[in-house]
């Protein structure tokens, strides 16, 4: 747990110590003070994990050391730790390409991407229902003045998801406030022996879900993300589709497999599971059709995001473990591909000097490091072996088919791949164009497109661990 | 029955009226007014509900500074095209299903017996048959270091929400700032001198700043042991720093001081600090030693007192120059 | 009808108004109203509930003092975005901002596209 | 872990990496280094053919070659070296030789060639890990690999015309590639994932979920039938005609339909075994299927003024043989249809090799402007003529041999009505066929001279390396049909293979 | 040490040929004139049969050789007249056009036609057969005129259907006999009508009696005169030798089908058949005026009488050896005659004779095949007819007698006319000597049919039995009556009518229409295409729709979300 707690911390001193220093640090020293910070938490965060997997199980901590029910309790599970170091690594990654690659950023990104990893590691580690609120709201405000960071063109659409982000949380608020009017506690632990599926606590779970899904960009409630995540700068788009969105997930996860009663659970779990095989095919759709790259990798996350909902409304339904594990490896999987795909985007629109899909005829001998990144991440996401995306759709298609009443949810499987590879090809079908070439309007940059693709590569070696990881995340993901 | 809660029916009635005033006044100022005014009937009920310190809290920032924060705003914005005339479609049976809602909402918790006054059924909220949560400040509190539960709470027992609560607002000033440019560009930019204010607004503020002063002082003092502490204390503090600015009478907080940034993260940074250290030396992670939680605490109330309101003003009313680095 | 019950239906009605006010404004000023007085419904119905026993729970007091700092920090900073993003709407951006400033120095020639 | 490292059990990865490190290689090759790019192409092969030599005597003198990692729950990555693989794996590397060397001549002077040669070499990785791989699940990732891999090749010309074909291509076989995961996955939750084992493994779970064994059995079939092109699911296949000749001769003969093939066969001998799928009702209809095919895109091939499209209507009427030869679940069959995937293998990749030096030297496309080939490009001709003769079934180039062999594994398992299907589809191949070596070998050359005409003053006909891979692709379809009773031809290792596979 | 690799050079040596060929395509002239060598090591083997040779990594179960006297004569008689036709060939043919792809498709087809005669199972003799099948179709359009490249393409269309209908044949008879190839093992399997049908019309296709000969006529006329030679005397016999091989008479009870059918129930129509092709040879070729056609039309009278042969040795089974005697006397007889008959077509156009003796050799080159071929007694005719006909009269199977005296009466009309036409040839002959050497091969060729009788015994065994006076008379007179009719109708200078000459194939027709046809679109084609135009207005106005307002419309969205939720949380 101390090693949590350090990792947990590094970043966050890392943001006073940047918005201290100010201006007298270069932009470049507060990058690379940023970066070290982030490697510091992530070696902090791996010996975290070499701890939980010997201990093998989840680790509390009563914070103050407060008995149980007044004090805010930390917990540290075998995901969770594992989360911890997988944003510790995408700070590291998206640090070092922010500061090195040609396409600069302002200071106030490596405070504000601080600030973020030491906010998601405080919702890894949490185990309280308003804490948990504080996070996401945190959570929430550090993505928009992200957003906000590409400047002017982005200050409507981060204005719009600030609003809705603060909904969202007002929703999940009221959820705590009725839960703890209900039970009087917030402990996620001491809740879940509590709990009945009483109307009070169903008004209160429906709230808390719509809040999250609203949060999450779960499809239907997930008009904002498009226009935020294309309009971020690169850096921060990688962040907020492969991290940021994830949070709320967490959350949601933790109040359905937790919290909330059994039966409500199974009762709710195939509308949420619906849900996401409509976003899979929706979302996909969107992609599809969409003009500009970004707009496209950003939708792409609308869809997949489907996979994680569908995973939870089945884990929900069915109560089976495996789910866990399948959710849980398509956040990773999804937030690895994501990165490159968000980083790949960038560095090719700046390249080519354009932000159309069409734009990218002939982009893989102009940028072929880019592109090659692209469709190596794109792979992940179709689910095509050995990618960690294969891997979760492994696990999530075991139990569907396993009896004969559960093929039905695998024709959505089916249908989300099928969506997927349509728009991941799109792109990497016209960037073969070789009648019609963009030519580039600058030198590539080398650095930014083989750090595009480093994600991609490790998304893929997934594969070597796979066994490890799915037994390490169903040993004690709860 | 009825009569006895008259004042909480008019009250509410009151609050209503705001509340659907300040969405739908035919003039963006009208319902900026109104939800300054909206701030003041919530600071009333609370105050009405026993809630003295959110009453003051609400009383700083509902009427106070939101109002400037608003006006500034309103300032700076295009006029809003007209909404009186033309209203969006389904405004009726939107505003129709949402007050079914609430019915059925009110049915609920006219029915659901764990929300009823006081005497209420205990065993809902106690844990796992334990004592309820309420009862476990009560029990702690001697150990916690301040006589307050409130303030015990927030500092003590749940102070871990505290400290994010301080990152949040660090978070919002940051996300303010990089609104604005490195480099003062624009002409209007470098006023040398703030704008010129009412003669009467003047007067009032150079009488009303000194109390705020020393109003905030003694929240922060008293937070210890009664309604009050940090957060209400900056809050105020910043309303005086506020008013200040606006009359001129304050120098412009300038982002590129050194001290001033030291002053915005002092009480996050102390409060890490205090973990981190807590967590290498005491026991573990925000354990304060028993001997000097009490101190410890007012430590951190202090600085967070300083942080919140520095960083409150700041965001309140700083200018482009005041917050470029 | 206890006042407890009076203030948990008037939260929740709080709340309600300001979740129609986001469905019906276009304003941004008035929709940051519309939230902020769905959160305001939200602490009505905290304090409310805080008011069963007396004293009145002294930890959900703390959580609305916890909630009030982050939605005025929230909606300070919403207030602000708001106003730069209209400002680039109306094209009387007073100032170039940092970002874009920084952007161009990459990003110049990108091609703005504009949607179909 | 001493397992890990023993020679046999790292052979197979050996086999794999000697393409896939020069590929790799080779995409890092700057555009103009034509010497290292050609030399580590070469480097590859020669590694690869003393490899897969290695494991041939290895696997005839009963050694196992087993390479495993830990991948899925109880579906671990498993490389392993049969006969059957090795059938393939030296098709495909013989094959690969040619192809290369025609390749370089056939690309000499065009752009990006660094990146053609690095995904022809990955996509030869691919064809050879699918036919090393040990389980579905390994075959699944092979498979998928091979579409990645490929699709670049198709477009590689990247004209619209191209990418449209790409377009197509992928979505078939991405298609296909998902239904044979969801088949997979639906059979790994019926009996898991162990080896493919002759006979098959799931005899035991028959009684209890039938159902399940059969739609993982048609799931499976309608993605490997994609890639192995049976109607309805071929269309993709004379659309990826645009790409460049080599690669049109390594999709159709070694690596896409092929891959299609051999996984049926995988899958009827070594997943389902002839004993279930016999009791699931399972061969009959597949036998269907590849009836139809053959006689339909035989008709087709017939209506083809493109020689490139006639050549792909043409593979997937012959690949059906194939298929054919599974579903008729019998032992001499199965013969036939193994050594079917070689033979068909040499003959078309003569056929392409023959239709891309048309192409380059000449500029024919057209049937009717093949007129008098014969005169300018005998050579050639006569490859191309071996080639044909070899489809339709003309002794004693190789196709005879399969066609045989799949007769009487017809007869022997009593569905007499196939060796009427064989001689219709001989006479439908010979329809269309034959025109061609009319026109080239009696036909007039045109009066005017040919439209364009490269390599005139050349000591051959035309390029060397375009000719030499098609006549010794030419010679090796004749040689193994000659000399088919020989313990090394395909027919041999064939009939070795089914002894083992029928064994039980 | 064996000898038995010998086989092996029987078909390579073409082979090994055709490479040199090949590799020095320059050399060619040179080379031509040795070309008939390549027949040599057959002659040889044919003379001195070694041991059967089994190369066992040929395709399974080859086994060349055979040292009975069907194979060692049925492979001289061919390597013979492959000789002296390409002897012939590289003098008549040595100004063509392409003659190397003329070599080409000789020497292939020369090897295939030795292979098949000396395979000993089933595959061998299909690879041979399909090599000469196959080839040849290159010398009968070698020309390139239009007649040739219709004949042509009924000829390949044909050929390969007959293929096709062979290898079925082989395949059902190689399952019923447990998978061997072997003739040997053939002999004790069971034989279905089925398989025995195709084998029948399989090789039939090549035999060219009637019903199946409709190729012939064209393919004859339009082939170089060498390679029609070659055609008519060794290629088509390769059908006839097929059928033997293939359909024995065996009739052992214990291998009779189920059914009880045995190919003895098929004798009579064969027979039958048979003569009807004797007839309707001589009818079709009365009207034609091509000497070449006529020549055709002859063949397929003649081959009727092999069928007539071959149908009653499957009824005869104890006498199939004298059958086999028969059958071989025939076939040698026929195919040396009519090649030299075709080779005369193109010797009498080469040109003209400028020597008296030169006119005799002449005269007596055409007359002794043709009146061979009618049955002249000291003749092989002779032989060939005196032998069938005692074998039926050995067998009681006298009604049968008459046809066959008719037959030669009619016989010797159609040859009279063959002579008639050719001697017209002359007419229209170049004015120059004809080539020595060409001559003397002709020559040589023409003379065998009187000659062989002395030099090869079973002939002459034959013959021996038709050297009673009331035999010579018996043979002589039918000859005679068609003589006289035949000059009876050129002294009257009665005509055909012209619609009868210029009656046509009606199966070239159908070849014609079989590929245009093919050539049309017959099934639709599966392709799928991927367009999105249509749906192009629907998403612009979605977009539009979804443009503005995310925050309301969030909202709105949250709010249904909840309601829909709510349903199934509180509700439900």
């Amino acid at each position: 747990m101390t090693y949590a707690l350090v990792s947990l911390s590094i970043p966050l001193l890392s943001a006073l110590a940047l918005m201290l220093a100010g201006a007298r640090l270069s932009n470049r020293n507060a990058g690379i003070m940023a970066i070290v910070t982030s490697l510091l938490s992530l070696g902090a965060a791996w010996f975290c994990l070499l701890d939980v997997a010997a201990a093998n199980q989840s680790i509390l901590l009563n914070l103050g050391g407060w008995e149980n029910g007044l004090a805010i309790r930390l917990r540290l599970s075998p995901l969770s730790s594992l989360l911890l170091l997988f944003t510790a690594f995408m700070h590291v990654l998206i640090g070092i390409y922010a500061g090195f690659s040609r396409r600069g950023v302002s200071r106030d990104f490596w405070t504000l991407s601080s600030l973020l990893h030491g906010s998601l590691a405080a919702l890894w580690l949490s185990a309280d229902l308003f804490n948990l609120y504080i996070t996401l709201e945190l959570l929430g405000l550090t993505a928009v003045a992200m957003v906000a960071l590409a400047g002017k063109k982005a200050y409507k659409p981060a204005a719009n998801y600030l609003i809705l982000s603060l909904v969202a949380s007002l929703f999940y608020l009221l959820g705590v406030a009725l839960v703890y009017g209900r039970y009087g506690s917030l402990d996620v632990v001491l809740l879940g022996l509590q709990t009945q599926s009483d109307t009070t606590t169903r008004i209160a779970l429906l709230v808390m879900t719509a809040g999250l899904m609203l949060k999450a960009a779960l499809w239907p409630l997930h008009l904002w993300l498009p226009a935020a995540h294309a309009n971020a700068p690169t850096a921060v788009s990688a962040l907020l589709s492969g991290l940021v969105v994830k949070g709320p997930i967490f959350i949601l996860w933790l109040l359905w497999s937790e919290v909330a009663p059994v039966d409500l659970a199974q009762q709710i779990g195939p509308v949420l599971a619906v849900a996401g095989m409509i976003a899979l095919v929706a979302g996909g759709l969107s992609a599809m059709r969409s003009p500009y790259l970004k707009t496209l990798v950003a939708y792409s996350t609308v869809a997949q995001l489907g996979y994680a909902m569908m995973a939870l409304g089945l884990l929900m339904a069915w109560q089976l473990p495996q789910m866990h594990v399948a959710l849980w490896l398509f956040v990773i999987a999804h937030g690895l591909a994501k990165a490159t795909l968000f980083l790949a985007a960038g560095e090719m629109q700046t390249t080519l000097g354009t932000k159309r899909v069409s734009g990218l005829r002939g982009a893989t001998q102009t940028v072929p490091v880019a592109m090659f990144a692209f469709a190596v991440a794109g792979g992940s996401l179709i689910g095509l072996p050995p990618s960690g995306g294969f891997l979760a759709k492994w696990v999530l298609l075991e139990p569907m088919l396993s009896s004969p009443q559960n093929w039905p949810w695998a024709f959505g499987v089916l249908l989300g791949t099928l969506v997927s590879a349509a728009y991941i090809f799109r792109v990497v079908a016209i960037s073969f164009d070789r009648a019609r070439i963009n030519p580039p309007d600058v030198r590539p940059d080398r650095l930014g497109h083989w750090l595009a693709l480093l994600p991609a590569l490790m998304v893929w070696g997934m594969a070597l661990i796979g066994e490890w990881l799915i037994e390490f995340l169903s040993g004690g993901g709860v | 029955m009825t009569l006895e809660l008259m004042p909480d029916i008019v009250l509410g009635a009151l609050l209503l009226l705001m509340a659907w005033g300040a969405l739908y006044a035919p003039t963006r100022y009208d319902a900026m007014a109104l939800f300054v005014a909206f701030g003041v009937v919530v600071a009333l009920i609370w105050a009405r509900l026993g809630a003295p310190d959110l009453a003051l809290a609400e009383a700083a920032i509902g009427a106070g500074l939101t109002g400037v924060l608003l006006m500034q705003a309103a300032r700076q914005l295009p006029a809003e095209a007209s909404v009186t005339g033309k209203r969006m479609p389904w405004f009726g049976s939107s505003l129709l299903f949402l007050v079914l809602t609430c019915a059925m909402f009110a049915a609920h918790i006219l029915t659901d017996s764990s929300f009823k006054q006081a005497g209420i059924d205990a065993s809902a909220t106690r844990l796992l048959g334990g004592p309820t949560v309420p009862e476990m400040v009560t029990a702690a509190l001697p150990n916690s270091g301040v006589s307050y539960p409130v303030t015990a709470v927030l500092l003590n027992f749940r102070a871990w929400d505290t400290l994010l609560e301080l990152l949040v607002l660090l978070l919002a000033l940051t996300g303010v700032r990089q609104l604005y440019p490195g480099t003062p560009q624009h002409p209007r930019a470098n006023t040398a001198s703030p704008p010129q204010a009412w003669p009467v607004l003047l007067s009032w503020a150079r009488f009303l700043a000194p109390l705020l002063v020393l109003l905030g002082g003694f929240l922060l003092w008293r937070g210890a042991s009664g309604p009050g502490g940090a957060f209400q204390a900056g809050a105020l503090l910043a309303s005086a720093a506020v008013m200040l600015r606006l009359t001129g009478l304050l120098p412009p907080l300038r982002w590129s001081s050194f001290l001033l940034r030291l002053a915005v993260i002092l009480g996050a940074l102390l409060f890490l600090g205090v973990a981190l250290a807590s967590l290498a030396f005491g026991d573990g992670w925000l354990v304060y030693p028993t001997q000097w939680a009490g101190a410890l605490i007012i430590l951190i109330e202090l600085a967070a007192t300083l942080s919140i309101a520095v960083t409150l003003s700041l965001l309140v009313i700083g200018e482009s120059e005041d917050l470029s680095s | 009808m206890s006042g407890l019950q009076l203030y948990l239906i008037l939260g929740a009605a709080v709340f309600l108004l300001g979740l129609h006010g986001l469905l019906m404004t276009t304003d941004s000023i008035r929709r940051l109203i519309a939230v902020n007085l769905m959160g305001a419904g939200i602490f009505l119905i905290m304090v409310a509930l805080a008011g069963r026993i007396s004293p009145p729970d002294p930890v959900l007091h703390a959580l609305v003092v916890t909630g009030l700092v982050v939605a005025i920090s929230a909606t300070a900073f919403a207030l602000r975005l708001i106003t730069a993003a209209a400002r680039v709407d109306s094209g009387q951006s007073a100032v170039p901002d940092k970002a874009s400033r920084l952007a161009s120095k990459s990003e110049s020639d990108v091609a703005e596209d504009s949607r179909p | 872990m001493s397992a890990l490292f023993t020679w046999t059990s790292l052979l197979p990865v050996l086999i794999i990496l000697s393409s896939l490190i020069p590929g790799l290689l080779i995409f890092a090759t700057p555009e103009h280094a034509r010497t290292r790019r050609t030399l580590l192409n070469m480097t590859g092969i020669a590694i690869k053919l003393i490899l897969v030599a290695l494991m041939l005597a290895g696997v005839s003198q009963g050694l196992t070659f087993r390479f495993e990692i830990p991948f899925l729950p109880s579906a671990p990555l498993v490389l392993h070296g049969d006969a059957l693989s090795l059938q393939f794996i030296a098709l495909s590397s013989i094959l690969w030789l040619a192809t290369t060397i025609y390749a370089i001549g056939y690309l000499e002077g065009s752009p990006l060639r660094s990146r053609f040669f690095g995904y022809f070499s990955l996509c030869v990785s691919a064809t050879v890990g699918l036919a090393l791989a040990g389980n579905l699940v390994t075959f699944l990732l092979f498979y998928e690999l091979l579409t990645l891999s490929t699709f670049p090749l198709v477009v590689h010309r990247g004209t619209p015309a191209a990418l449209k074909a790409g377009r197509v291509y992928l979505a078939y076989t991405l298609g296909g590639g998902t239904l044979l995961m969801m088949g997979v996955a639906l059979l790994h939750s019926l009996v898991t994932t162990p080896d493919f084992t002759a006979g098959g493994y799931v005899l035991a779970q028959i009684e209890d979920s039938s159902l399940g064994l059969q739609i993982a059995f048609i799931l499976m079939i309608a993605g490997l039938g994609v890639k192995a092109a049976l109607v309805p699911l071929h269309s993709w296949l004379p659309q990826a005609m645009v790409a460049p000749a080599p690669v049109s001769a390594l999709l159709h003969a070694v690596a896409v339909v092929k891959a299609g093939a051999f996984g049926i066969i995988r899958v009827v001998y070594d997943v389902y075994g002839v004993e279930a799928s016999a009791l699931l009702a399972l061969t009959q209809p597949l036998l269907w299927l590849a009836a139809v095919t053959m006689i339909y895109a035989s008709i087709r091939a017939l209506q083809q003024q493109d020689i490139k499209r006639r050549l792909a209507f043409s593979t997937v009427s012959q690949v059906s043989y194939i298929t054919l030869g599974v579903a008729l679940a019998g032992p001499i069959a199965a013969v036939g249809a193994i050594v079917h995937l070689v033979h068909q293998g040499l003959m078309k990749v003569t056929l392409f090799f023959c239709a891309g030096n048309f192409a380059e030297t000449l500029g024919i496309h057209k049937v009717q402007e093949m007129d008098g080939l014969g005169q300018r490009m005998p050579w050639t001709m006569a490859a191309f003529s071996v080639g044909a003769l070899g489809m339709i079934g003309v002794p004693p180039v190789a196709g005879f041999i399969s066609k045989i062999y799949l007769g009487m594994g017809a007869l022997e398992v009593g569905q007499p009505w196939v060796v009427l299907l064989l001689a219709g589809s001989a006479l439908l191949n010979a329809a269309y066929f034959l025109p061609l070596l009319y026109r080239g070998w009696f036909g007039k050359p045109p009066a005017d001279g040919w439209q364009q005409d490269n390599f005139k003053n050349h000591r051959f006909e035309t390029h060397w390396m375009l000719l030499m891979p098609a006549l010794f692709t030419a010679l090796l379809s004749l040689l193994v049909g000659i000399f088919a009773g020989s313990i090394l031809s395909p027919l041999g290792w064939s009939e070795f293979i089914v002894s083992r596979e029928f064994a039980q | 040490m064996s000898l038995s690799f010998l086989w092996l050079t029987v078909p390579l040596t073409p082979l090994l040929i055709l490479l040199i060929l090949i590799s020095f395509p320059r050399s060619l002239a040179r080379l031509t004139p040795w070309l008939w060598l390549s027949c040599l090591p057959a002659l040889l083997v044919a003379v001195m049969p070694p041991d059967s040779f089994r190369p066992g990594i040929l395709w399974p179960g080859a086994s060349w050789g055979g040292s009975e006297m069907l194979v060692t004569s049925w492979l001289g008689l061919t390597a013979g007249l492959w000789a002296g036709a390409g002897a012939y060939a590289a003098s008549s043919m040595s100004g063509s056009k392409h003659l190397l792809r003329f070599w080409l498709f000789w020497l292939l087809a020369l090897s295939g036609n030795l292979l098949l005669i000396i395979a000993q199972d089933a595959l061998s003799f299909y690879v041979g057969f399909s090599m000469m099948s196959l080839s040849a179709y290159g010398l009968v359009i070698h020309t390139g005129t239009s007649a040739a490249r219709r004949a042509g393409r009924l000829y390949l269309q044909l050929a390969v259907l007959g293929e096709v209908l062979l290898l079925s044949g082989i395949l059902m008879q190689a399952h019923a006999a447990q998978g061997s190839f072997m003739f040997s093992d053939w002999h004790n399997a069971p034989l279905q009508p089925l398989t025995a049908l195709t084998v029948l019309a399989g090789l039939g296709l090549k035999a060219g009696f009637w019903p199946l000969h409709v190729w012939l006529p064209l393919a004859h006329p339009a082939a170089p005169a060498p390679a029609s030679a070659v055609l008519s005397g060794a290629m088509i016999k390769a059908g006839i030798f097929g059928i033997w091989i293939f359909l024995p008479n065996f009739a052992v009870p214990d291998v009779a089908t189920p059914s009880g059918w045995t190919l003895a129930d098929w004798s009579e129509a064969a027979m039958l058949t048979g003569l009807f092709s004797a007839f309707y040879g001589v009818a079709l070729g009365l009207t034609r005026t091509d000497a070449k056609q006529v020549l055709a039309y002859s063949s397929v009278s003649q081959m009727g009488y092999l069928l007539f042969i071959l149908g009653l040795s499957w009824q005869l089974s104890v006498q199939r050896e004298t059958l086999l005697v028969v059958l071989l006397v025939y076939a040698v007889h026929h195919g040396v005659a009519k090649a030299a008959l075709f080779l005369s077509a193109d010797l009498l156009k080469s040109g003209r004779p400028n020597s008296r003796l030169q006119s005799v050799i002449l005269v007596s080159g055409l007359l002794f095949p043709a009146l061979a071929l009618c049955g002249l007694v000291f003749s092989s005719g002779a032989a060939a007819k005196a032998g069938l006909k005692d074998v039926l009269e050995n067998a009681a199977m006298l009604d049968w007698l008459p046809w066959l005296q008719v037959g030669a009466v009619t016989s010797t009309i159609l040859l009279t006319r063959a002579c008639y036409l050719l001697f017209n040839l002359q007419e229209k002959a170049k004015a120059e000597p004809i080539p020595r050497q060409r001559l003397l091969i002709w020559a040589s060729m023409s003379m065998a049919p009187v000659l062989l009788p002395w030099l090869w015994s079973p002939m002459n065994q034959a013959l021996q039995k038709t050297l009673a006076v009331y035999k010579l008379v018996e043979l002589s007179w039918p000859i005679a009556l068609g003589l006289v009719i035949a000059i009876f109708v050129i002294w009257r200078r009665w005509q055909l009518p012209v619609f009868l000459a210029h009656m046509n194939n009606p199966f070239l027709r159908y070849s014609m229409r079989f590929t245009r046809r093919s050539k049309k679109a017959l099934l639709p084609a599966f392709d799928v295409s991927l367009s999105t135009k249509r749906f192009r207005a629907a998403e612009r106005r979605m977009n539009r729709y979804w443009q503005g307002g995310t925050v309301n419309r969030s909202a709105a969205l949250l709010v249904g979300f909840m309601l829909v939720a709510a349903v199934f949380m509180l509700v439900l």
